[in-house]
């Protein structure tokens, strides 16, 4: 046997919870870098593999089984694939970020980042897991920490915000665990590359769809299935909506590619129409209700459900391009949108306002915090340049190929985000100052530089450089594209270009 | 050389964010000489790399420097063509002087070093802009200048106005971009990839001449262009943007960016080749926003909105000349343009600078003898613009006016409005020469002008030079430009100025416009004493014939309320409601079944008998015993 | 004698010398000493052990079959009485597990009983027998008598303390109601001797000889059929599955809070092994008439557990509730039949350790004396006592069936069950419906966690809550620890089930 | 017109009579002479089916000594007077007639085909040898079982009826019961530990655990600790 | 005329529902109790016939200690009732609603 590196992975931040919880309750302070420094581990267990990941290479690696429990089948079965290595490295670095930003957590600090680290393990081991029922495990068990985030260090409407987003998603998982069960039922056995045989009817197709795709789009959440979202987003402490932007809403969209896409392909091919329609609705609803939010952390909220209605779109185009796109705006949504959730936290502790009328002509007195926000913005926004340009590139180019008019529809968030963002932008720091209390705000300290200082370097990189990540997404992105090409009546559309002068298939290469 | 043209790129964008991050260690006079050494220096990347290019000797060259966006086929590569060749060393020539200009202009703003970081970082994207060697890096400028352009708009963004003009700015130009993306997606779909040499030479045979495809793709860039370079109906956004600094309005709103709308027709001028029906589009638009623009020019109080006007009527004339085909004509017009209306703004700019900032002409006047050599300087700009011999602007206005005479049929009723447009120009510049410079001085108390430094003053004189004599570069006698462009061009049919007698008759009608509008003007304005300019018609030339008003009414409001409604009816009381409804309803349900739970014995008694019951009917029906 | 093996009845007869020594060392010992408490404990971790004898002896049997007290050889008996599997066998340690954690973890309601303890402590002693004897119980008759015996104990034991005020209101809903349950349930033994010919499920003669050697055809299954719905009614009752569940939210609240868990958890262990017993021991070949009974009676009591259980502002009645939907979920693996079984045993076990557990905190919340626990009790729980609230907390998302709790392995499996043999409505549904559950275990979370404590007058006071120490500590250490860890590695409890069959 | 028919018939009668009397009667003592005479039908009844002991015992026990009991508590509590039999709780007699009739139709139903599986004949008749063979042969477990509930039935009547002036142990100190029993109980604590830490060395071992728990409780509990070492230190380093 | 299996089934059918209704209609404990005795009577009742039909001694023995049972309940019961009539001087069930809901 190999040596388990994906388990070590998502056992360090078990580890760093149990150091945390060891720290005597004296000696409070030792919290803070305590967790800090334990959250640099599964960080450099992830670093590890990216750097042993085998770029080009299809398929699995640091494939691990062990079998569970011989009856249903069930297994410890892991590895990583180009999609999920990119979305586990994200992990790693917004939690180290997040339990930074979480300095002004005093109260229960200890269990605070104990929930933390938790999350982490959950988050990661989503991503990693190959065995249904693991998915399921990690998928749901990331709840409860947040839940313990949200409830416990939100603002005032925590409580409701908490329960909301507990039950609500917890209602798709409810589905999503029976569709599971029976699709072990029907295959006997939970291991996803074993499922993948599994021939399956087209109303079990049908169902298995809708039973996953609900949890799903609960999760990412898709347009009608979005109103926990806001609640939730803002009220959560800093950390909390970091993380529940950055990673846990992709939970949502990985599930679609990993399983939704490979699993059900006949069904997805079936609904992809549907689904692009909803997100095209998502991408301008969401936007259109970002632009009136009084609220600034409401408004990025919203704003992430026109993001990810960008990424959902591009997934069912089912087109490498959008695929790709798909999965590489995942990264860059976590990356921009973490960095506005930490402007706009590091600015609510200054002043316990999230009220975008409470603010105005901040600029003046907080330069360097406008400049990364608007930086944040902009990158939010799809400024090329900036990484979130890469992305949404992709989709609309490769959404195009399959879906022209939701393209084309899409395209108009870009619009729409440029005036919801730099609307936002103009009513908080443009302008005289308005208010007494904005006169003597400080500008960011050099821990809440430092703090940004990676998200900025990475939204730059993969702004300019996007290759590297491109690589390993690529050969993956082609299998499910295979799949479903086995397995359905689906092709890729045609370019209309003659075969020798397919360069963006040549490209590929 | 050309290998190492990134250079000219990657040092002012290196001077930006050098001055971003450690600006504060340059103090304020050495960061504007360290931006502006930056800019001269790519002006002299750029003039060396095209040595080639004079003597005839080289090709275009691409110059690969990595793979950007693979799947996408997307390289981040530069294109060193004659066209990119022009347009580096007008970007780069002019920038360079405005960065010079600007020293002494921004002297003692608090963000000093900031404006040199933004113009620093504009001045990179607007090379990226027309180095760009596929779509997408071409894409990829377009953006950043947008960026520049917002950042240095709302460069004072202490002033609502000014903010809220950047923000404008920048959305108005987004909407040109979503037509823009949506060309690109026609584009990529068609041809399977963005790069100008692959789509260019495919098109051909890919698309069929004047098919709805290839129509479709030069409209949506036309959307992209117009937007850009501030084309009716998306012109709305140009004069808001002179809340910037007026070097601003000087480089970005007047002499690039705003140009890379006929930048961006040019270098497509393949596709807009098979689409007659949208060249036609492109001209029709250049010559009603040339004419449009130039009546509201005539009503303007405020110096920098009529220059602002005055561009985008420019603007249209260059569009006028791309849609006709007449691609040399208007990239030559672009650059004379570049020289005039950038010493006009940077003129503006000093005498704003000496009037205390005051913009209003009603306030100026009789500031000949203060200033001499801004006189002296906007007074050339002043002739060139109004198309007055040999000045440079009446050499490539008058080419484009011919080229588009050519062409013959609707495209003559375009040669009639360009025409009025060119007299119109004249008047309205003569009114803001006669208003600023002759007359009494109208000025508002305490306001000593004076003459400015020499830092500023010699990049007007060099501008001044240029728009002197930079229209000879391409006489009828001696075609220079069109040549040098001319493997740029080379897959594109060019429209031609007119052979024998007709271009001189066209020369002298078009010169007469100009020197009509000047005599009118020297009739109304000469003795000093200032026209009524009273009544409904000067309200509507004032503003802009209220187009910002009807664009609030009609799509700003409408458009907020809309996404209020969605907001606080659809999402709240709707869908989140449905949701919470659900939540309220399984309450209720609670509630409901809670008073089945009577506490009395008997009840319970019943609920078992009858479960019993109940069970008894489902096992015996179910299991055939009934 | 060398006829008769002691080892399956070995935990009876400990009980009953239990009982029995407890009783009379309390008339013997001075007033206030309790050392027959020793005895009481003693009893139960002795037949503990004793049933886990039982399983490893049947290692050593040369075939499963039933190992019976008096059938061996003996051709003059017709039937066995009891039969000893590892059915019975895990069934037992379950039982006796259970009892003991009850009666450990409410060790202070046995206290301050004073002199009464020790009639407490004989009565938990012979109501476990009887919960028992229910489990390995192959005569229907014995199981009646077993199931009489639980009940009857637990009727004293609802009333046992007077002075409170819903006591007699507990005891005596309990006692008619229960009554009334029996009497259908034994009607239902009545018909199915009727029906079958036998009282007896083993051995020749038995309800099984009697379906392998008739045809099942032979005779109009009209008055079986009859029997069989009856016999459930009468465990469904005990089990406090829908429609037969409304004396429990009013029992639970009445009865001391200390007596609560052997009530909620025993009996759901005994009458789940009781319904096992008849339905998948007796009538396997009838799984098409029965099965869909169950089925509608599991979607039933999942359905107004829940519902009923939102409603909720007293913990005790709540979890009242919430034991009538996790019935209903156990309810909802028996009807795949044998297959479904070991992941019934799974859901049983970490269900009743969890309400074991939780009850115990009631106990320590509300005082193991009192006749109700108001849901506000719980608020702040989490500053004034931590350990407390956290254990709560493990036992609410365990029951909710949240990942890395014992409770989500138990729903994956009896579910898993049911969806394979074709019941995927009943599977989907009862998820659907555990969501709207997790509504009211996180307000107990949300109340502990998120909301301020109730400041009491003397302000040193409200930091200050109960503690976890001694007995009760143990128990709730004990049963959360169970629920996390077999929550995260449940596989050694899955393979120790999946041999526990009849 | 067998002799048997008669017999059942009549008894039958009765049967029903004294049921319905049982559930019909205002007085409770009409109601336990109709279940007497109920009961006594049964024992005929047992003798017809050859369940001569059953009958036999029917009549002692049943008849004898249970009803006897159930007349005592009656008369005991004295409520041997005539109720009130307006029924309260709305539709509960259409109801229960409903629910009866069908269970009772029901059943009919399910039996009309066959009540048994057994054709009849060859019964060995009830007679105590017969039963005592069987009791003390296949089903002496079972007789052995009663001593449960036997035991049960002693232990609680004596737990339930007993009267005590004073309920609760002598060591119970508060007998206001509403009031606040958190309070109440949480006092009790310390009083109640001793017993059950002689209870079982497991208990004694698995607590270790949580001492640490309220160790640290009392840490927090004072403050005032923290800070005294803090100035100790303080002092420390001066002196130094 | 034979009196056959189904006629004591039938008979014991209706003395159990009676039994029932009696449980369902009257609130006094005590005579709630005794019905639920008729139930068990009628219960063995069934016992002895379907014995004597199946041609074995089950059913007597079964009701035996059905007997056992009743009589262990009836002094449990009993004394229940008897604590609830001192606490409350009545031995109503409609009275003891207390808890619900």
């Amino acid at each position: 046997m190999t040596f388990p590196t994906l388990a070590l992975v998502i056992l360090l931040p078990v580890l760093g919870a149990i150091v945390v919880g060891l720290v005597p309750k004296r000696r409070p302070e030792l919290v803070y870098p305590l967790a800090l420094t334990m959250s640099f581990l599964p960080l450099a267990a992830v670093g590890y593999v990216l750097w042993e990941f085998e770029v080009g290479e299809p398929g699995f690696q640091f494939t691990q089984q062990v079998l569970w429990y011989e009856p249903w089948d069930v297994s410890w079965s892991v590895g990583v694939d180009g999609i999920s290595l990119l979305l586990l490295a994200l992990t790693a670095i917004l939690f180290p970020i997040s339990i930074a930003a979480s300095k002004s957590i005093t109260k229960n600090t200890k269990m605070y980042m104990i929930a933390m680290l938790l999350l982490e393990t959950g988050m990661l081991g989503v991503f990693i897991a190959l065995d249904l029922i693991l998915f399921f495990v990690f998928f749901e068990i990331t709840l409860v920490p947040m839940y313990l985030i949200i409830g416990m260090w939100g603002s005032d409407n925590r409580i409701y915000a908490a329960v909301k987003f507990f039950l609500y998603t917890a209602f798709g998982s409810a589905l999503m665990l029976s569709g599971i069960i029976w699709l072990g039922a029907i295959g006997g056995t939970f291991d996803f590359k074993q499922l993948l045989d599994i021939p399956l009817s087209s109303s079990q197709q049908t169902w298995l769809f809708f039973a996953f795709g609900l949890a799903f789009a609960i999760k990412v959440p898709i347009f009608p299935f979005h109103t926990w979202l806001p609640d939730a987003h803002t009220e959560a402490p800093t950390a909390g909506s970091v993380l529940l932007a950055g990673v846990l809403l992709k939970l949502g969209t990985y599930g679609f590619i990993r399983f939704n896409l490979t699993l059900f392909p006949d069904a997805a091919v079936r609904f992809a129409p549907w689904a692009a329609g909803l997100a095209v609705i998502g991408i301008i609803y969401g936007a259109a209700v970002a632009i009136v939010q009084p609220d600034v952390k409401r408004l990025v909220a919203y704003s992430s459900v026109s993001h990810l209605g960008f990424i959902f779109l591009g997934i069912f185009a089912m087109t490498s391009q959008g695929l790709t796109g798909g999965v590489i705006q995942m990264v860059n949504h976590g990356l921009s949108t973490g960095a506005l959730f930490l402007l706009i936290g590091m600015i609510y502790e200054r002043r316990h306002t999230r009220q975008i009328t409470d603010y105005g002509g901040v600029a003046r007195v907080m330069p360097v915090f406008a400049g990364l926000f608007l930086f944040s913005a902009f990158a939010s926004a799809g400024l090329p340049g900036l990484n979130g340009f890469v992305g949404e590139f992709k989709i609309l180019l490769g959404s195009y190929l399959r879906f022209p008019v939701a393209a084309v529809l899409a395209a108009s968030g870009v619009i729409l985000a440029a005036i919801y963002l730099l609307w936002a932008y103009e009513r908080i720091f443009t302008g005289p100052v308005l208010h007494k209390e904005n006169e003597k705000l400080l500008d960011l300290n050099l821990r809440e530089v430092l703090i940004l200082a990676p998200l900025v370097v990475l939204i730059l990189f993969l702004g300019i450089y996007p290759k590297p990540a491109l690589d390993r997404i690529e050969p993956a992105v082609a299998e499910v594209l295979e799949r479903l090409e086995e397995a359905t009546d689906y092709s890729v559309p045609d370019f209309g270009v003659p075969e020798e002068l397919d360069l963006a298939q040549a490209g590929d290469e | 050389m050309i290998d190492l043209i990134w250079i000219a790129v990657a040092l002012p964008l290196l001077g930006a964010a050098t001055l971003l991050l450690f600006g504060k260690r340059f103090g304020e006079p050495n960061a504007g000489y360290f931006a502006t050494a930056l800019a001269a220096v790519a002006f002299l990347v750029g003039a060396i790399a095209s040595i080639d290019f004079f003597t005839g000797s080289a090709h275009a060259e691409h110059v690969f420097l990595f793979t950007w966006i693979p799947g996408l086929a997307i390289d981040a590569e530069f294109l060193w063509d004659p066209l990119s060749a022009v347009m580096t060393m007008v970007v780069a020539g002019v920038g360079s002087l405005i960065h010079m200009y600007s020293i002494g202009y921004m002297h003692g703003d608090p963000r000093y070093t900031r404006f040199f970081a933004y113009m620093n970082l504009f001045l990179a994207s607007m090379l990226i802009l027309v180095l760009g060697s596929n779509f997408a890096v071409l894409f990829v400028g377009w953006e950043l200048v947008g960026l520049s352009s917002y950042l240095l708009i709302s460069f004072w963004f202490e002033k609502p106005s000014a903010a809220a003009a950047g923000k404008k700015a920048f959305i108005v130009n987004r909407i040109g971009d979503f037509g823009f993306i949506i060309a690109l997606m026609l584009i990529f779909a068609t041809f399977g990839s963005l790069g100008f040499e692959q789509v260019f030479e495919h098109a051909d045979t890919l698309l069929e001449e004047g098919g709805t495809t290839v129509t479709l793709i030069t409209l949506l860039l036309l959307v992209g262009a117009a937007g850009k370079s501030a084309q009716l109906p998306l012109h709305v956004w140009l004069p808001d943007a002179m809340e910037g600094p007026t070097p601003v309005s000087a480089l970005i709103h007047a002499a690039t960016m705003v140009t890379a709308g006929v930048y961006m027709v040019a270098r497509t001028g393949v596709l807009f080749d098979l689409a007659p029906f949208s060249a036609g589009v492109v001209a029709t638009v250049g010559a009603l926003t040339a004419i449009f623009a130039a009546t509201i020019a005539i009503g303007q109080r405020d110096i920098k909105r009529v220059l602002a006007y005055s561009t985008i009527s420019q603007l249209g004339y260059m569009f006028m000349g791309v849609g006709v085909g007449a691609y040399t004509a208007g990239i030559f017009h672009l650059m004379t343009h570049a020289f005039f209306k950038a010493l006009l703004f940077l003129g503006a700019g000093s005498v704003i600078h000496a009037m205390a900032d005051e913009q209003n002409m009603d306030k100026m006047g009789g500031l000949r003898k203060v200033m001499p050599k801004t006189f002296a300087t906007m007074a050339i700009a002043w002739l060139a613009i109004s198309g007055i011999p040999p000045f440079a602007g009446f050499w490539s206005k008058d080419e484009i006016l011919a080229a588009t005479f050519n062409k013959g049929g609707f495209f003559v009723v375009l040669w009639v409005v360009g025409l009025i447009t060119a007299g119109l120009t004249a008047y309205y510049m003569s009114r803001l020469m006669y208003l600023t410079f002759w007359g009494e001085p109208r000025w508002a108390d305490g306001v000593k002008p004076h003459e400015s430094p020499s830092l500023m003053t010699t990049p007007l004189i060099v501008l001044a030079v240029l728009s002197a004599v930079g229209g000879l570069i391409n006489t009828p006698w001696r075609l220079s430009l069109e040549h040098f462009l001319e493997p740029a061009f080379e897959a594109v049919h060019l429209a031609h100025a007119p052979e024998g007698a007709t271009p001189w008759i066209l020369a002298i009608v078009s010169v007469l416009a100009g020197v009509l509008g000047i005599m009118y003007a020297n009739r109304r304005f000469v003795s000093g004493e200032l026209p009524d300019e009273t009544g409904p018609m000067w309200d509507w030339l004032e503003n802009g014939y209220y187009v910002d008003d009807l664009y609030g009414k009609t799509i700003v409001l409408p458009g907020k309320k809309a996404a209020e409604e969605l907001a606080f009816f659809a999402d709240t009381k709707g869908l989140d409601g449905a949701v919470n409804g659900v939540g309220l309803l399984v309450k209720q349900m609670a509630e409901w079944v809670k008073p089945l739970q009577t506490g009395l014995v008997r009840n319970y008694a019943v609920g078992i008998l009858g479960g019993a019951v109940g069970l008894l009917l489902f096992i015996l029906i179910r299991g055939g015993a009934l | 004698m060398e006829n008769i093996a002691f080892l399956p009845i070995g935990p009876e007869i400990i009980m009953l010398f239990g009982a029995v020594l407890v009783l009379m060392s309390a008339v013997a010992l001075d007033q206030g000493r309790r050392d027959w408490g020793i005895i009481g404990g003693i009893s139960l971790v002795v037949a503990f052990l004793l049933s886990l004898a039982q399983w490893l002896r049947l290692d050593f049997l040369d075939s499963t079959a039933e190992l019976s007290f008096t059938a061996r050889g003996v051709a003059s008996f017709r039937h066995p009485m009891v039969i000893m599997d590892r059915f019975s066998a895990f069934a037992g340690m379950l039982i006796y597990l259970v009892a003991f954690l009850a009666l450990v973890g409410n060790w202070r309601l046995v206290t301050r009983l004073g002199k009464r303890g020790a009639e407490y402590v004989a009565l938990v002693l012979l109501a476990t027998a009887g919960l028992h004897m229910m489990a390995i119980s192959s005569n229907l008759i014995l199981l009646f008598m077993g199931l009489e015996t639980a009940s009857i104990a637990l009727y004293i034991i609802a009333g046992f303390v007077r002075v409170e005020r819903n006591s007699d209101e507990s005891a005596l809903k309990y006692f008619l109601l229960g009554s009334f349950a029996s009497a259908i349930f034994l009607y239902g033994i009545a018909l199915v001797y009727a029906g079958t010919g036998s009282i007896s499920i083993y051995g020749p003669g038995g309800i099984i000889d009697f379906f392998a050697t008739e045809p099942v055809a032979f005779f109009d299954v009209g008055i079986l059929l009859t029997g069989i719905a009856l016999m459930i009614v009468g465990l469904a009752f005990k089990i406090s599955a829908a429609p037969f569940h409304q004396w429990a939210p009013d029992v639970y609240q009445g009865a001391a809070s200390g007596s609560v868990a052997l009530m909620a958890a025993g009996v759901k262990v005994a009458g789940i092994a009781a319904l096992a017993r008849v339905l998948l021991g007796a009538f396997p070949s009838r799984i098409n008439d029965w099965a869909p009974l169950i089925a509608a009676l599991a979607i039933i009591s999942i359905t107004l557990g829940t519902i009923g259980a939102i409603g909720q502002r007293d913990i005790k009645r709540m979890l009242a509730y919430s034991g009538v939907a996790h019935a209903g979920f156990m309810l909802t693996g028996l009807v795949a039949g044998i297959d479904g079984l070991p992941a019934v045993w799974f859901y049983v076990a970490t269900y009743v350790l969890q309400v074991v557990g939780a009850f115990t905190i009631v106990g320590l919340v509300a005082g193991v004396r009192s006749g109700g626990s108001a849901l506000d009790d719980y608020k702040g729980l989490w500053v004034r006592s931590p350990a407390l609230a956290g254990s709560m907390a493990v036992f609410m998302l365990g029951m909710g069936g949240i990942p890395m709790f014992s409770g989500l392995v138990g729903k994956v499996g009896v579910l898993f069950s049911a969806e394979a043999a074709g019941y995927v409505w009943l599977a989907t549904a009862g998820l659907v419906a555990a969501v709207a559950g997790l509504f009211f275990y996180l307000r107990v979370v949300v109340l502990m966690f998120f909301e301020a404590p109730v400041m009491a007058e003397a302000p040193g006071t409200a930091t200050t809550g109960p503690r976890l120490r001694g007995g009760a500590g143990f128990v709730v250490v004990f049963t959360a620890a169970a629920t996390v860890l077999l929550g995260i590695v449940p596989w050694p409890l899955l393979n120790v089930v999946r041999n526990a069959l009849l | 017109m067998s002799p048997e028919f008669v017999v059942f018939v009549i008894f039958a009668i009765a049967a029903l009579a004294g049921a319905i009397t049982l559930v019909g009667a205002r007085n409770p003592v009409y109601s336990a002479m109709g279940l007497l005479l109920t009961m006594f039908s049964m024992a005929v009844f047992y003798v017809l089916n050859d369940a001569h002991f059953v009958a036999a015992v029917q009549v002692i026990i049943y008849a004898g000594a249970v009803m006897t009991l159930f007349l005592f508590v009656i008369m005991l509590i004295g409520v041997d007077k005539n109720e009130d039999r307006e029924e309260q709780i709305p539709f509960q007699r259409p109801i229960v007639a409903v629910l009866s009739g069908g269970l009772v139709l029901l059943i009919v139903l399910a039996g009309s085909q066959a009540w048994t599986v057994g054709t009849g004949g060859g019964t060995p008749p009830g007679t105590i040898e017969n039963i005592s063979d069987q009791l003390f042969g296949t089903w002496m477990l079972a007789f052995q079982a009663t001593i449960f509930l036997l035991t049960i039935a002693a232990v609680g009547t004596l737990a339930l009826a007993r009267y005590e002036s004073k309920v609760l142990g002598p060591d119970e100190g508060d007998v206001d019961v509403g009031q606040s029993p958190l309070r109440g109980e949480s006092s009790d604590v310390e009083v109640d530990q001793s017993p059950l830490r002689g209870e079982s060395s497991d208990v004694e071992v698995d607590q270790s655990p949580l001492r640490g728990e309220s160790s640290d409780v009392e840490v927090d509990q004072s403050p005032l600790r923290g800070e005294s070492t803090a100035g100790e230190a303080g002092g420390r380093g001066e002196s130094s | 005329m034979t009196v056959t299996v189904a006629w004591y089934m039938i008979l014991a059918a209706v003395l159990f529902v009676i039994g029932g209704a009696g449980l369902l209609l009257r609130r006094n404990a005590l005579v709630m109790f005794m019905s639920i005795e008729l139930m068990l009577n009628s219960v063995n009742l069934s016992f002895v016939a379907a014995g004597r039909a199946l041609g074995n001694l089950d059913g007597q023995l079964a009701v035996l200690f059905v007997m056992v049972v009743a009589a262990a309940e009836v002094t449990v019961g009993l004394a229940i009732i008897v604590m609830v009539f001192r606490k409350r001087a009545t031995a109503s069930v409609d009275e003891l609603s207390g808890m619900r809901g």
